[in-house]
């Protein structure tokens, strides 16, 4: 384990665990946004530059701006808003059980031990071939769920609007 | 170099955070912030596993995972949009007390 | 087209950008303490009392009459008049101002003192750098730092001072041919008294002649001054 | 002589180069790596807060002069007549907000009130590291991901906006910053699709093989600049419209809008977080234009490949073109009126991504008739196939205002 | 269009509100414009007639005016016819009356339509006391809305039918009604050194009376 | 029938109070023009309610005129519209005249219509300057705008010894005869002036964005403006010819022809182009009227400056002021001091209809509706 990932991952887990905790959900949502860049600093570990760089762009640029945009039209940010849950200890036992036994199987794991072979920097233009290529299903499916998703949005927000005039 | 294990465990008490929120938050926000977390555990571990595999060339992992990034955001704005939309109905953003869906 | 008016706009921006350099009409800044604008003749800023005399206490023109204090929209005259009575410049005996204060601060610049003023004592200055660290004190002004000369007062407003010096020197003229005809009604008075004392008693001897006082010309009178 | 040029041309790299030479022998390789970067940083960290200095000057003269007045012109050596011309005033506005009070309000949070600056200031700074200044002179080459660093680094500048606005608990600031959000948001998409067409011309994310590649020659004279393409020429100014809306310069300076709201997200900021604010945006803009001028105005070449030109160091002449936007930027300011909420949307929805758009259209039909049509023909080809959207999207615009006849009693 | 007299407009509004009680009220200056005083509780109506009537359609309101006027002696010369000697004279007499004051909104009325105007509308209330009420003209002409919040807001006239009636210039916790003639002052002189002797010496009993205070 | 009062806050803002925002702009604010605050409630950035609150500058001038000489109150009203003091001087010259019978010599007659006319120029200049600041037009068409006030400004200085606070005029004429030369300033600043006009148009009247700005923004119609008794320019706007220098015929006005320009859509682009207009037409009434100014004496010399006693009586006189009817309605008792003083403020009752102006538009459009309402808050307040 090097320093740097060790400083990431920290950073990452850490900002994961106030993402989670915190009271107020703004700051909520500004850890999660550390989360989300720490994350990226790992991909770019692992020579990902390009899924790194867009996980920045969508994840810090676009989805947590709707969340705090969600935060703030649904006045959650006051704490008051939001009631000590009943059992709160069973949802942590059941993840902290399921993370030993993710953990317990990690370690077990040999594959866990690889080491990462050797390669070339990932291009770019080969990506977008392959995207054109052997993934163009899939790539049409996401631009029509895109497309669906958008739509979807905007007549969800539109229709209460209406009704509520 | 980080073996492959110290990804996947930092993956993993990423999905148990989000998990854990996810269970205990009341607030719809931080359901989806926690599924968000969830979901992003999962991209490391595609990255992680693609990073490691024999033939990196193929670039399956990392295809993955970009169509992963993107059915997060669509995930998110729908997510969000039908929160504030319950929110506008029921003056409240927490799961607990929206119990009727009668539109 | 979409864009023309603005490009339209940038080209008149660019004009006016080039022509500050060139065409001295278009800057309009004056840089201040070291530019400075000549005041017009008209203007005013702040009130000041008018002395004829080398001594600035004696020569004030200001008989405390108080119609300023009383017309004055803000008050912000104060006069408190003399006991005694000295000469004016006419040599009428007349009341002086003990205390004759103005607050700046409250004195809203509206010459109604200087139009009502019957005397051509009080008139405006053209002095506008008054700022001051004393927010009270400091601008209220006494008859010592109000009182400034009338060559002043010619500097300042030529035209204006002209009018009034001759309104003055009629006055002054007025006032001596008064005097002069007073002693010449008295002399005329004694004389006929004599007449008459002469004819009632011819042997009662001659009496000397009352001599009327001669009115004291001010030294630096508005009579001497120039008529412009 | 051409080799002196040369060697002036390659002087920050050679300095660089020597310095590090100073290094012993035995130094460790982290602390090489170390000291080369800090050696890369520092002149950055110089040449663009020290251009934002000037620009603040500069603009506030270009200003006065524009609106006829002398502008700032007092300023020189403190105890000495000497002014400068006014250059003196940035030291002193860097002083002054130095030491003012810093004010923050009491109900405001203060942690994210204090990192909200910072915030916005590092990703702005990070911009610098892709863009290339001059030949082999870019601080972190990204063969692969270049372009989409500067996006992705660039969008995150949003949320330090909402930090800022958020934190100040002040209702002007909330209003500021969702105007900036969505403002920001909106005309993302414009701008990188119209970067997009140059990738898509390349071939290649990497910004400085984007601009090797414009530096072939047409007919002897005309460069190759993207620029001189139809849709280089109306990308440019797709870019020029989204780069100043992401900067917030007018006419889309809304978020900061003062007859509005007050100063907008940073209405609660006070000395030096204000000043970092004002730098960030600056910063902002300078990095915007540096990218316009990677992708379009062809980087670092000179403009003509003519002996007397070629002499002068390719970062002169990038620092020369910044300049020149920048100047376009202060005329703009000095020139328009701001746009409404509404209608700043409305444009970058209903006119910038339409045209851009057709633009990437145009961008490809221009590559796949590069050699079946020669290039007077392709040329107003293209330009007819923009000039006619163009026109008919703003009819749509001006159909909603006209000018006015008015009548007499 | 020159405007019909005030005598036939007064009798044309009496004649179409019946039982309203409308007087003339003479103006002396040489500018003699005259008034029409009407009594509250017709109000509304002679404004309406006086709005909607084709041959006025006073359609714009100019201004609004609060007028305070106190108990006072009133003297009048009168001519009287007197014997005096046997012989019939007129004879100027002081005549000496007491008229109780009374708060007063005056309405100045145009036409745009028609362009003539003034015909001045006088509300006159019985007394001074509190509550003073006049009837509102604010349904019939928007202008007179701010102003006649200010004559509330400075004489303290209520407004019947205002549909906002605040002060407007002076802050929400004000009590008094400064133009009311017979205001007095509040003590909160700030302390300035000025001229004025009287003002130190109060500002500065004031002072002394508010440190004994505390 | 009932004025037209179209409120709609109820019906806007209904059901949905946990997503609106209260905001009071003011009273220190970029925007407000002076003291002056606008209680805004906003649904995003649609304004939902707007109530003006005023009175910050309140100095009860009223109650002050009360205690002064009727001649004291004379710089007092130069404080009302501190842009137009000549304007307001000669509303309450005029009033007192109708007190009191006295008469105008014609040479003050003659400078009366100058100096309010010029005082018309230099505060339409002004407002194009500030409706485009509020705009967000970065100071430069304010920066021309007072360029070419400097030179009306620089006129009335020699002319009155101030700038703004001119307190000229005196019942019955002016207080002091033209210095000499000035005429021949006048006719030049009168002659040039339509080239920066000229200028001002090529920068802006065409431009889109201001285009794209004002038009069918806050939008009055001609009923409301009539029963709200808007006047000036604001009522020109909306297409109703009221201009009361051709109505009452009031100075020397009828000896001038000119045209009163008229709009048709009451909207904030209309009142910007008819005041750009109302500037040419009042050159086209300076230009000759400096030609034609007689010699003469310039005030009444039956007019008395002290113990100005009118007998009792009152009056009610008004001018067309740059914003609109300035009246001044005057009660004598006799005494020196008037028994009762009243101003009618334009830019107060201007702003009645503020809120149905801005109602469903954004909080830029407020700004700029109280841009284009041309408000001074010297006068609101008094």
């Amino acid at each position: 384990m090097t320093l740097p990932f060790a400083i990431i991952a920290g950073l990452t887990v850490g900002s994961a665990i106030a993402a989670m905790s915190l009271r107020n959900l703004v700051h909520c949502a500004l850890s999660l946004v550390l989360t989300f860049a720490g994350l990226a600093g790992l991909y770019l570990q692992l020579n990902a530059e390009f899924v790194g760089f867009t996980q920045i762009l969508v994840y810090v640029g676009a989805v947590s701006i709707l969340i705090v945009f969600a935060i703030l039209l649904t006045r959650s940010t006051e704490p008051k808003d939001e009631p000590a849950t009943v059992t709160p200890w069973i949802g942590i036992a059941v993840a902290i059980s399921a993370f030993l036994t993710m953990a317990l199987a990690v370690l077990a794991s040999p594959v866990g031990k690889r080491a990462a072979s050797p390669m070339g920097e990932v291009s770019v233009k080969t990506l977008g071939q392959k995207l054109m290529t052997d993934y163009v299903l899939p790539l049409e499916v996401m631009a029509l769920l895109l497309t669906a998703a958008m739509l979807g949005a905007v007549i969800i927000a539109m229709k209460d609007k209406e009704g509520s005039r | 170099m980080t073996p492959l294990s110290g990804y996947l465990l930092v993956s993993a008490l990423l999905f148990c955070i989000g998990l854990a929120g996810a269970l205990t938050r009341r607030n719809a926000i931080m359901v989806l912030i926690g599924i968000e977390l969830m979901l992003n555990a999962a991209n490391l571990n595609f990255i992680a596993f693609w990073r490691f595999s024999e033939n990196p060339e193929t670039m399956t992992g990392l295809m993955f995972a970009v169509f992963s990034i993107a059915i997060a955001a669509a995930e998110a704005a729908v997510g969000l949009a039908l929160i504030i939309t319950i929110y506008r109905h029921f003056r409240t953003a927490n799961v607990d007390q929206v119990e009727e869906m009668k539109g | 087209m979409l864009g023309t008016g603005i490009l339209k706009g940038m080209l008149e921006t660019a004009k006016n950008f080039a022509g500050s350099y060139h065409d001295p009409a278009r800057l309009t800044t004056v840089e201040y303490p070291e530019q400075r604008i000549a005041s017009k003749e008209n203007a005013r800023q702040f009130p000041f009392l008018v002395h004829d005399t080398e001594d600035p206490m004696k020569g004030l023109r200001c008989v405390a009459c108080q119609i300023c204090e009383k017309e004055c929209p803000p008050q912000c005259i104060y006069i408190v008049k003399s006991k005694d009575k000295r000469a004016d410049y006419k040599g009428q005996m007349q009341l002086y101002p003990v205390t004759f204060d103005i607050d700046l601060s409250v004195c809203m610049s509206c010459q109604i003192c200087v139009e009502v003023c019957p005397f051509e004592s009080i008139k405006m200055d053209t002095e506008f750098e008054l700022s001051n660290t004393d927010r009270f004190g400091g601008l209220l002004v006494n008859k010592h730092q109000l009182a400034k000369s009338n060559d002043h007062y010619r500097k300042i407003h030529p035209s204006e001072a002209a009018a009034s010096d001759a309104a003055l020197a009629v006055e002054v003229a007025k006032a001596q041919a008064k005097a002069k005809a007073d002693v010449e009604a008295k002399a005329k008075a004694a004389a006929e008294a004599k007449a008459k004392a002469d004819a009632a008693a011819a042997a009662t001897p001659v009496g000397a002649v009352p001599s009327a006082p001669q009115p004291s010309s001010p030294a630096t009178g508005p009579a001497a001054a120039p008529a412009a | 002589m051409a080799e002196l040029f040369a060697k002036l041309d390659a002087l920050p790299v050679t300095l660089k180069h020597l310095l590090m030479g100073l290094l012993p022998g035995a130094t460790p390789e982290w602390l090489v790596s170390v000291v080369s970067a800090v050696l890369t940083i520092t002149p950055i960290l110089a040449v663009f807060p020290l251009m934002f200095a000037l620009t603040t000057v500069i603009e506030r003269k270009g200003l006065g002069r524009i609106q006829n007045r002398i502008g700032p012109n007092r300023v020189g050596i403190p105890l000495t007549d000497i002014r400068l011309y006014g250059f003196g005033q940035f030291i002193a506005d860097g002083i002054k907000s130095l030491i003012k009070e810093d004010v923050v309000p009491r109900a405001a949070d203060k942690v994210v009130h204090f990192l909200a600056p910072i915030a916005l200031l590092i990703p702005v700074l990070l911009t610098y590291s892709v863009l290339p200044f001059g030949k082999s002179m870019v601080p972190l080459d990204l063969p692969q991901t270049g372009l989409l660093f500067f996006f992705a680094v660039g969008a995150s500048t949003e949320l330090s906006v909402f930090m800022a606005g958020w934190s100040s608990r002040n209702k002007y600031s909330l209003l500021g910053a969702m105007r900036a959000i969505a403002q920001m948001v909106s005309y993302e998409i414009p701008l990188i699709l119209s970067s997009l067409t140059v990738v898509m011309i390349t071939g290649t994310l990497s910004l400085t093989a984007i601009v090797q590649s414009q530096s072939g020659v047409h007919f002897g004279f005309l460069h190759n600049w993207h620029l001189f393409t139809p849709w280089g020429l109306v990308g440019f100014f797709l870019f020029l419209t989204a780069a100043a809306a992401e900067a917030n310069r007018t006419p889309f300076d809304l978020p900061e809008a003062e007859s509005e709201i007050i100063a907008g997200y940073f209405t609660e900021y006070s000395g030096f977080k204000f000043a970092i604010f004002f730098l960030a945006e600056y910063l902002g803009l300078f990095a915007m234009c540096g990218l316009g001028i990677t992708l379009f105005l062809g980087g670092w070449l000179p403009p003509l490949n003519i002996a007397p030109l070629t002499w002068i160091p390719s970062w002169c002449w990038f620092l020369g073109k910044l300049s020149a936007l920048i100047v376009l930027f202060i005329w703009l300011r000095g020139t328009l009126p701001r746009l409404r909420t509404d209608q700043l949307m409305a444009f970058a929805w209903k006119f910038l991504l339409p045209m851009t758009l057709i633009n990437l259209v145009v961008a490809a039909l221009w590559y796949l008739l590069r050699d079946s049509l020669p290039l007077y023909a392709r040329w107003p080809l293209c330009f007819a196939m923009l000039a006619v959207p163009y026109w008919l999207l703003g009819r749509g615009f001006e159909a909603k205002f006209t000018k006015r006849e008015y009548r007499y009693a | 269009m020159p405007l019909e007299t005030l005598e036939q407009i007064l009798a044309r509004a009496g004649a179409a509100v019946p039982g309203a009680q409308l007087s003339l009220v003479k103006n002396d200056s040489p500018c003699a414009q005259h008034s029409l005083a009407v009594d509250v509780e017709h109000a509304y109506a002679v404004a309406q007639f006086l709005r909607d009537d084709p041959q006025l359609r006073l359609d714009y309101c100019s201004n609004v005016t609060g007028v305070d006027y106190l108990d006072a002696e009133l003297s009048e010369k009168v001519k009287v016819k007197k014997l005096v000697d046997g012989v019939e004279k007129e004879v100027e007499e002081v005549k000496k009356t007491q008229r109780a004051g009374y708060l007063e909104a005056v309405y100045h009325l145009y036409s745009m339509a028609l362009k003539h105007g003034p015909v001045i509308l006088r509300q006159r209330t019985p007394g001074r006391a509190d509550p003073v009420r006049v009837t509102s003209l604010t349904p019939l002409w928007r202008s007179a809305e701010f102003q006649e919040r200010e004559v509330f807001d400075l004489y303290g006239v209520l407004f019947d039918g205002h549909p906002d009636l605040r002060r407007i210039l002076m802050w929400d916790g004000f009590k008094d009604y400064p133009m009311r003639k017979d205001y007095v002052e509040p003590d909160d002189y700030e302390y300035e050194p000025t001229p004025h002797d009287e003002v130190l010496a109060r500002a500065k009993a004031h002072q002394a009376a508010q440190e004994v205070g505390a | 029938m009932d004025a037209p009062a179209n409120r709609t806050v109820q019906s806007v803002g209904q059901g949905r109070e946990g997503e609106l925002l209260e905001v009071a702009m003011g009273p220190q604010h970029p925007s407000t023009h002076g003291v002056f605050r606008m209680d805004v409630v906003l649904d995003g950035e649609t304004v939902v309610k707007l109530k003006p609150v005023f009175g910050y500058l309140h100095r009860n001038h009223e109650k002050i005129a009360e205690n002064t000489s009727y001649l004291g109150s004379m710089p007092y009203t130069d404080r009302l519209d501190y842009f137009c003091s000549l304007s307001n001087n000669w509303a309450y010259a005029l009033s007192v005249e109708k007190l009191a019978g006295l008469q105008v010599p014609e040479r003050a007659e003659y400078i009366r219509l100058i100096t309010a006319e010029l005082t018309r120029v230099l505060n339409h200049t002004c407002l194009a300057g500030f409706l485009l600041q509020d705009m967000g037009a970065l100071g430069t068409p304010l920066m021309y705008a007072f360029r070419e006030r400097e030179k009306i400004l620089d006129l009335i200085e020699s002319l009155t010894g101030a700038r703004m606070m001119c307190n000229y005029m005196r019942f019955g004429g002016c207080r002091c005869d033209l210095p000499p030369g000035w005429l021949d300033e006048a006719k030049k600043v009168v002659a040039e002036y339509p080239k920066f006009l000229d200028e001002f148009d090529a920068l802006l009247s065409g431009n889109e964005i201001l285009m794209a700005r004002t038009q069918g923004v806050g939008k009055l119609s001609a009923e409301l403006a009539i029963s709200a008794g808007i006047t000036g320019p604001m009522l020109r706007a909306s297409g109703v010819d009221y201009d009361l220098r051709k109505v009452d015929n009031y100075g020397i006005y009828s000896r001038y022809p000119f045209r009163v320009p008229l709009g048709d859509h009451g909207d904030v682009y209309d009142r910007y182009m008819i005041r750009m207009l109302e500037m040419r037409e009042s050159l086209k009434i300076l230009e000759p009227a400096l030609n034609d100014i007689p010699d003469g004496p310039v005030v009444d010399p039956k007019a008395k400056l002290r113990g100005f006693r009118p007998k009792p009586g009152e009056a009610y006189g008004r001018i067309e002021s740059p914003k609109g009817e300035l009246g001044f309605h005057l009660i004598s008792d006799g005494s020196p001091n008037p028994y009762r003083y009243r101003v009618r403020p334009p830019s107060l009752i201007n702003l009645t209809i503020l809120e149905d102006m801005c109602l469903g538009q954004t909080i830029a459009d407020a700004v700029i509706t109280l841009g284009s309402v041309d408000i001074v808050l010297g006068e609101v307040d008094r």
